[in-house]
């Protein structure tokens, strides 16, 4: 299944990219997401998608914990929100 | 009964407070504006602000607050424009405006809505300098303004 | 600081916003605008307002309230315009624009202003109809509002 | 000495007259004003005047209890104001 990944403000800098598209295999979670972004991104890039203040969304609604991702799924990482 | 938007382009508080206007007609008594500015930077260094956000998910942040307010008070109408990318000196950043019966609930709804876009409102900040740039976050004193409400989160 | 205005014209949220944003330049950071309007009036019979004023004194009246209010807030900016003479639904009846560096300071002081104004600003209200016309008083809500702010007098 | 009386609103009105000129003798104080405007307005006008809601300004200061008047005084009568 395909998956969209995005990544905003200064993770996006830190890790120099903006999004990426994945194919994961069925019953995928946001656990094992970051495995596979381990593999094509590297472990330090994946080591700032586990700082304590990245947040997760998933098709845009806040995650707390993990989700089992579906076809066409928008996983989103980004640093702690600064409010308009 | 909302209108909410994110742009990159400047607002014109006179187009929008006359809309508002037109669509209370007759019921609205009081209407309340706030707009945010952004002040003169007080170190040389800095140059401005840039401000980044997730479109989709920061519009429906902001949907979700005035839909709080709406639970809490009487509103007639409420417009949020929110600017993105980049900012300097003195340009407008936020505007909400709310319109109502009366005058302690458009005040109150737009005090809220505008503390409540400060720590619940997808986006970023970071400030430009002419040397770097530094990615900033919310204070203690807007984390405070929101619990003062009584909003769970 | 303060631009206090009663007369029968009506005014212009844009020129008095511009003006109040020229006038704090970079240092202001959040404008606060409240807009009484005339409601359409539910009784058939009624064909507006009419607000009669003594000048000079209603003038200083609210030079008063704004005074306090700049010894309670830290201000940039403040204008009140208010409006005398025959008023008829959705006229525009006041308009005050605080301008602060904080949004805390510009809310409260716009909100505490418009309040005081109803209690203590020397103004007396009429209500026009067609067969006949009635003069009005403070509404209780009114006097309760002032009394929050701990004012006293 | 010469002093300005002034009416505003329902008193206005009520008493059909907006302002009245009056030479009062020296010493004159609001009260001993009211004896003039009597004679010149009627007693009933003057009634309307002591109403409860009566407020009185001199020199558009409010007046809490009574006062000396001075030559160019203003002495305004109105009822309680409805705020703006």
């Amino acid at each position: 299944m395909k998956v969209k990944v995005v990544f905003f403000a200064s993770l996006r800098e830190d890790m120099g990219i903006e999004e990426i598209f994945l194919q994961l295999p069925e019953g995928c979670t946001t656990d094992s997401l970051l495995e596979v972004l381990s593999a094509r991104l590297g472990e330090k890039a994946v080591s700032l998608l586990c700082g304590d203040s990245v947040r997760i969304a998933v098709n845009q609604e806040m995650l707390d914990g993990r989700a089992h991702l579906f076809e066409n799924d928008e996983v989103a990482y980004f640093p702690r929100i600064t409010g308009g | 009964m909302a209108d909410i938007r994110v742009q990159k382009e400047d607002f014109s508080i006179e187009d929008e407070w006359g809309r508002c206007r037109e669509r209370m007609a007759g019921r609205g008594g009081a209407l309340v504006a706030f707009t945010g500015l952004v002040r003169d930077l007080q170190d040389d260094e800095l140059m401005g602000l840039y401000l980044e956000h997730y479109p989709g998910m920061t519009e429906k942040s902001i949907e979700t607050i005035v839909e709080n307010a709406s639970k809490r008070w009487s509103l007639l109408d409420v417009v949020v424009i929110h600017r993105v990318g980049k900012l300097l000196a003195r340009d407008q950043i936020v505007l909400v405006l709310v319109g109502s019966a009366h005058r302690g609930d458009a005040f109150a709804a737009c005090e809220f809505i505008m503390d409540l876009l400060k720590t619940e409102a997808v986006f970023w900040k970071k400030e430009i300098g002419r040397r770097s740039s530094r990615w900033i976050e919310s204070t203690s004193d807007d984390y405070s303004r929101k619990v003062s409400w009584s909003v769970e989160g």
